[in-house]
């Protein structure tokens, strides 16, 4: 092109920076290879229920992080997901074979516990696994649409959001408790077995559905990014800083809200039935606050404005508390919460904030410096 | 549901349902006091509420063990002295708190909800460590147990018009010290415009730390209140927090009066939903019903329009 | 009469009427009972620069905010281009043409100058526009054009945090100029800056104005004489007077309100 | 009922003469505490347990964390009280007993992450853990898919039976039909009120006792109501009993909401002395956060209580007290898990070996006669034959037992006629 070449490296956009290219190298090397290298097939079963909240953490990137809407009711998305997965798996381990003890074979243990004769409607399209995949992503998301558009539009923001669907999960959670005919109530739904007549419970499938896992949670990311260095990622980022000012460039804030919360919805959804794969049941203790918090400090600790950081915080603290509640049970909530207010008062950017202060100056010194070396010679030639 | 029942079982039932209705209306009310004047005044999230209440639960319950032990002839009133001391000690941790973590949040009022459900873990913990897993029971002197017979079928408990006496004492000192002390002046000053409250003379640091401790130590009374109708053990704090935000968001957040107008809607709602459904069925529609309100009016029932 | 081509106009009845980039008629909006502004009444030419001045609490600011949407009136219309705006969401008024500057500078700290023009850049703007929008070359040299006039070509790259007082009051007024309003509303755009910076933007208002009308709330009386083709005094939340700067300034009442002391 | 031809012997004779007939005559005469001569440990664990020569590895998984550490204390106690005093006596198969123990934090997948890391991990031979219906559902599939043996010790609502779980607690039949009954017979109660905690045991608990009290009992249920866990207000419902004036008020809420319910129920003045109350959900520990004075009359049912007066009970109690001190209470479900570690090492030792396929086969008919509360045997559907009592709350915080079922009640966790 005619343009001289410094602004053109200012207006170039690309889809993602050399660095960025090598942290998902990194983590797409650690997920693919190194933990399943080094891991047994129990520890490395663990690590993919990790990366299922890694889903929920790259979302709250996108909607806290850029977007600066603090959800605190992750969990109500990734129960969402994972209940719509877990209904359909429950549907195929109740065959009438499997249950013929029961007073109504062929439907699940507890409806038949609490004599609920036929199969409710709600749940019958999840016999088919299309119609589940489906509902994974479209029912959280048109959750999450309808909450967010009622909010946004009155703009409800900040505290006041995280508030009102830290309620959301309060509720949930004593809907799907009390609703045990239908949900399977406070014990979840469990003894999950077969995936289309796949048996989900070997090492082998969790080895398969580990790397399923790990390949959805780069799609993600990959997805994560393309919004971010998208104009709607920079409005995004905009609207955190001032709100009024996008609202006057002519854009409905309302509408890029409930976007970015959707997009952490379905996120958070599609961990949530990873999870259901991996672990084998879904209850009401995801759907509740102490876990929507949980996710929320994933993600900061990773750092709320990177992606990659959001990857890496969930494992740093889930591999914490499991080490730290195998070894020292008691001292595990001091850990955690000593964490919080560490990553809160000293590392607001989390890892990546340490690692892009610390880390990445060194880094580009040193991949500069051979570079700088020939521009300086004819500096001084001159 | 009625037709069984004779009209005097009828009213005075009637009459009990509505000191339910009162009694839970103090109980939220004191629950949300502290906790308007830390989020409605100075927009800190304070998710260790709870934690602040149960500290103060704690102080009553070694207060009793201690004049049980030492001073049971002031036994009956080792109660004063029990919340007198809770506001203290949640006061002062309170303000401790504010020093070392809230005072350096005030910009970032989410960040200040996340530092402070790690604080909550830790308080938890240390409860559960130096008072045990198990919940504690805390000794009430006998004057506070049983109930006042006022009719044949009506009878009011009285820890509840205990707990309703404090609440009107404290929500009555709140306001007073809000709107018509020096102090709540220079509050209101400071939370409105924070270096023009600097420039005229206001130690702002020392107001918001006191502002933050009195919070701390209503929710400390609060908790020393509740010993006489809840549990106390080291995660009991939790279960309140939802209801707390609710009741101080409900309410418009910067507004005493908001606070006391939606405690008593919904504690109405609840107790007359509870009588009439199941009680987990009441609370869901209670939750659903102030969720649904706060989503189509957001600034909460009592706001006034400003002008932006 | 022209009168005809606007059946549906409501007051269709004044000859003027279709001349009228904006009438402002009896606009009136309370606050709990105050009045910050009261049955409020004028009209803007096309390519007219009208600037409204007052002393503080006149309501200026208040009149910005309920064209631009921020504020919902209590009563009266806004018409703009024959648009009734008082029933229009924020971001429908900016689509049908109106811009506003605020008066503190507004822009996007933590984006550079570059992405804070693009934002404004007037294509994209539902979700699934900005989600699939190329920054094409189309774009680059819009924002180049702008960042020209603006006298920060040389500043995209940075972070807009990073630039002083005056820069950022362009790179406002840049974000609105991208958008390429017919009206645009500025709200003390000198204010806080130094004699250069404002000789600077007399320049730069004085380049953009052609083709389209402004809307301007300014203190600074050199300024205004410099660049006002008429001027609304307000008082009170009500106009005081208007007309010419001249006429304005020899008007007893505001001489007695606002010039006098 | 099968039962097994050894069940009328006295244990330590059927113990050698099971050994004997596993092949190992010369072991029977061998003090129990020598362990060069121990069965080889390929011949006693054939299916890769952590079996050594001189030791095997148990799991104790609870919640030491968490909001259900508060129930999970005592159970995890007793278990380490048991297993220590095994120890002591010379182990099982002359190997001592190595715990590992794991905090499953109250969150059901941790309980089900533990449970698979004690399988897979450790190979523990038995696990004596979990508290609540979820923790033991979490765990459930990963008991059954990698062959592990669970010794689960709190009462529960029954509908469920499986191979790899021992249930030492009582299900629901067992735990209310016999007191329903008594307090129908003795205190002439006709008119019920439920009031419970709103989860699977207090609604499947409730709905078995409305059956028998609707269709047994011809009485009526004059009110059923639930409440979210955690719940603190209970006024509302106070004032309905005041109303309905119900002659028993049958509850099963948990937790803190426990605790708000009583001295609430106290405040409003009603007087447990003249109020007929029925509790399935109050032990020994329950009244330590609840307050003597607060409960003072209510009846509980429940298979143990602290002061049950019988010899092994006061042993067991004594121990109880020197290894966790003076001040704890024991309660129903912590004398449930003491029994745990018991039954594991008879069965462990009636088949001769650790495999747990063997262990489940030779489990079935076993009897426990120094159960503290009294004696045990264990049906073929893996639950305990057990006594039901009625005890009245004293202001001091223990329990009069009032009634007794006279003979051991048969473990029904799939009632006819009560689902």
């Amino acid at each position: 092109m005619i343009r001289p070449a410094s602004p053109s490296t200012v207006h170039d956009n690309p889809f993602m920076k050399p660095m960025e290219w090598v942290s998902l190298a990194l983590l797409a090397a650690v997920i693919f290879l190194v933990l399943p290298l080094c891991l047994d097939a129990f520890r490395l079963n663990l690590a993919g229920k990790y990366l299922s909240y890694a889903f929920v953490a790259l979302g709250l990137v996108i909607c806290w992080g850029f977007g600066g809407i603090l959800s605190l009711g992750q969990g109500v998305f990734f129960g969402l997901g994972g209940y719509c997965m877990a209904m359909y798996l429950k549907l195929e381990a109740s065959s009438v074979e499997n249950t013929k003890i029961q007073s109504t074979p062929g439907i699940p243990d507890f409806m038949d516990w609490n004599q609920i004769t036929a199969l409710p409607w709600f749940w019958k399209p999840f016999a088919s696994l299309p119609f589940t995949l489906i509902a994974v992503i479209v029912v959280p998301a048109l959750f999450a649409f309808v909450v967010g558009t009622a909010m946004f539009r009155r703009r409800v923001g900040g505290t006041y959001f995280a508030i009102i669907t830290q309620a959301i999960a309060a509720i949930l959670t004593i809907l799907i408790v009390g609703q045990q005919g239908y949900t399977g109530g406070i014990n979840g739904i469990t003894d999950l077995r077969t995936l289309n007549g796949w048996d989900i419970r070997t090492d082998s499938a969790h080895n398969i559905l580990y790397f399923v896992n790990g390949a959805l949670l780069v799609a993600c990311i990959l997805f994560a990014q393309y919004v971010k260095r998208s104009k709607l990622g920079r409005i995004l980022v905009a609207m955190r800083d001032k709100e009024d000012r996008v609202r006057f460039s002519g854009y409905s804030v309302a509408g890029f809200k409930t976007f970015a919360f959707c997009l952490a919805a379905v996120f958070a959804a599609i961990g949530g039935a990873m999870f259901t794969l991996q672990v084998g049941f879904m209850s009401p203790s995801f759907v509740g606050i102490v876990p929507s918090i949980e996710m929320v400090i994933y993600a900061a600790v990773g750092g709320r404005l990177s992606l990659f950081g959001a990857v890496w915080g969930t494992l740093l603290v889930n591999w914490a508390k499991t080490t730290f509640s195998e070894s020292f049970p008691e001292l595990w909530l001091f850990g955690l919460g000593g964490l919080f207010i560490l990553v809160v008062l000293a590392f607001p950017n989390g890892l990546a904030g340490i690692y892009r202060t610390y880390v990445e100056p060194r880094l580009t010194r040193r991949a500069k410096a051979p570079e700088s070396a020939p521009t300086a010679l004819p500096h001084a030639a001159e | 549901m009625f037709g069984d029942y004779s009209l005097t079982d009828l009213s005075s039932i009637f009459v009990m349902q509505g000191f339910a209705g009162l009694i839970l209306f103090s109980v939220y009310t004191l629950m949300a006091l502290g906790l308007a004047i830390i989020f409605g005044q100075m927009g800190v999230i304070n998710m260790a509420h709870g934690e602040f209440m149960i500290l103060g639960a704690y102080v009553t319950y070694l207060c009793s063990g201690f004049f049980q032990t030492h001073l049971p002839a002031l036994f009956p009133a080792y109660f004063f002295v029990a919340m007198a001391l809770a506001f203290v000690a949640s006061g002062a941790l309170g303000m401790l708190v504010e020093w070392a973590l809230i005072r350096h949040l005030y910009k970032r009022p989410l960040d200040t909800l996340l530092a402070t459900w790690g604080l909550s873990l830790i308080l938890q913990q240390t409860y559960r460590t130096v008072f045990g897993a198990r919940e504690v029971g805390v000794e009430l002197p006998s004057w506070l147990i049983g109930s006042v017979q006022v009719t044949d079928s009506i009878e009011i408990p009285i820890n509840g018009m205990f707990v309703m006496a404090i609440t009107t004492l404290i929500t009555l000192g709140v306001a007073l010290l809000m709107y018509r002390s020096r102090f709540g002046a220079q509050v209101r000053a400071v939370v409105q415009n924070r270096p023009m409250a600097g420039a005229v003379g206001i130690d702002t640091e020392k107001v918001d730390r006191l502002t933050f401790g009195l919070g701390c130590g209503i929710a400390g009374i609060a908790g020393s209140a509740f010993t006489m109708v809840g549990s106390t053990g080291p995660t009991s704090g939790q279960l309140y927090i939802v209801d707390t935000f609710l009741i101080v968001v409900f309410g418009g957040a910067a507004s005493l009066l908001g606070t006391i107008a939606s405690a008593f809607s919904i504690s109405q709602t609840q107790s007359t939903l509870e009588f009439f459904l199941s009680g987990s069925t009441a609370k869901v529609i209670t939750l659903l019903a102030v969720v649904g309100i706060l989503m189509l009016r957001p600034q909460g029932l009592f706001t006034l329009k400003v002008r932006r | 009469m022209n009168a005809a081509l606007l059946p549906s106009h409501p007051i269709g009845a004044d000859p003027a009427e279709k001349d009228f980039l904006l009438a402002v008629e009896a606009l009136t909006v309370s606050f709990d009972g105050f009045k910050a502004v009261n049955d409020v009444s004028f009209y803007v030419d096309p390519n007219e620069i009208r600037v409204i001045i007052g002393p503080n609490g006149a309501g200026k600011t208040t009149v910005l905010d309920l064209i631009c949407g921020r504020t919902k009136a209590s009563s009266g219309s806004i018409t703009y281009k024959g648009q009734e705006l008082t029933k229009l969401s924020e971001s429908a008024i900016v689509q049908a043409g109106v811009g506003r500057k605020f008066q503190t500078p507004s822009i996007y700290d933590d984006l550079t100058v570059f992405e804070n023009l693009e934002i404004s850049y007037p294509r994209g703007r539902s979700v699934l526009g900005a989600l699939t929008f190329k920054r094409d070359a189309a774009v680059r040299d819009r924002i180049e054009e702008v960042a020209g006039m603006i006298f920060l070509k040389d500043h995209l790259a940075e972070r807009a945090e990073f630039l002083s007082h005056g820069q950022k009051q362009w790179l406002e007024i840049g974000m609105l100029l991208i958008q390429d309003p017919e009206l645009l509303m500025l709200d003390e755009p000198v204010a806080g800056m130094s004699v250069g910076e404002r000789i600077k933007t007399a320049e730069l208002l004085n380049r953009i104005i052609v083709g389209r009308s402004v809307l301007v709330i300014e203190h600074d009386m050199k300024f205004v004489e410099d660049i006002a083709h008429r001027v609304t005094v307000l008082h009170q939340g009500k106009v005081l007077s208007e007309g010419s700067m001249e006429r304005v300034k020899n008007d007893p009442k505001v001489i007695e309100v606002y010039l006098g002391h | 009922m099968a039962e097994d031809q050894g069940n009328g012997l006295p244990s330590a004779l059927r113990r050698r003469l099971l050994m004997g007939l596993a092949g190992l005559p010369a072991m029977a005469l061998m003090p129990r505490t020598s362990f060069a001569a121990a069965p080889a440990t390929a011949a006693v664990n054939t299916t890769g347990l952590a079996v050594t020569d001189t030791e095997v590895t148990v799991g104790v998984l609870h919640s030491l964390t968490g909001t259900m550490a508060i129930s999970e204390t005592g159970a995890q106690q007793a278990e380490k009280l048991a297993i220590s005093q095994i120890n002591d006596a010379g182990g099982v198969l002359g190997r001592k007993i190595k715990i590992v123990q794991e905090d499953g934090a109250s969150d059901w997948p941790t309980f089900a992450e533990k449970a698979k890391k004690l399988l897979v991990n450790d190979h523990c031979a038995a696990v004596m853990g979990c508290w609540t219906s979820a923790s033991r559902k979490a765990v459930l599939p990963v008991f059954e898919q990698y062959n592990g043996l669970l010794y689960y010790p709190t009462f529960y609502e029954g509908l469920e039976q499986s191979k790899n779980v021992f249930y030492t607690g009582q299900e629901a039949t067992q735990q209310i039909l016999a007191s329903l009954d008594w307090i129908h017979k003795e205190k002439g109660a006709k008119t019920f009120f439920f009031i419970g905690s709103d989860y699977i045991w207090p609604r499947t608990s409730n709905k078995i006792a409305r059956k028998h009290v609707e269709n047994v009992l011809k009485g009526t249920v004059v009110g059923e109501e639930y409440f979210p866990l955690g719940h603190t207000q209970f006024n509302s419902v106070i004032n309905k009993l005041k109303l309905k004036k119900p002659d028993v008020i049958f509850t099963d809420v948990v937790g803190g909401s426990n605790v708000a319910f009583y001295k609430q129920l106290k405040a409003a003045g009603i007087d447990l002395s003249k109020q007929l109350l029925l509790t399935i959900s109050v032990t020994e520990d329950e009244i330590d956060g609840i307050g003597g004075d607060n409960i003072a009359g209510a009846y509980s049912c429940m298979k143990y209580f602290q002061s049950l007066k019988n010899p092994n009970n006061e042993k067991f109690v004594a121990a109880f007290h020197k290894m966790w001190g003076d001040k704890t209470v024991i309660g129903d479900v912590t004398q449930a898990a003491y029994l745990g570690p018991f039954l594991w090492k008879m069965a462990v030792e009636k088949a001769g070996s650790f495999d747990v396929d063997k262990v489940v086969a030779a489990s079935p008919g076993l009897e426990f006669k120094e159960a503290p509360e009294g004696y045990v045997r264990i049906d073929p559907n893996h639950h305990l034959w057990s006594k039901t009592r009625v005890a009245k709350a004293l202001p001091n915080g223990q329990f009069e037992v009032v009634y007794e079922s006279p003979e051991l009640i048969k473990p029904d966790p799939f009632p006819k006629g009560y689902q």
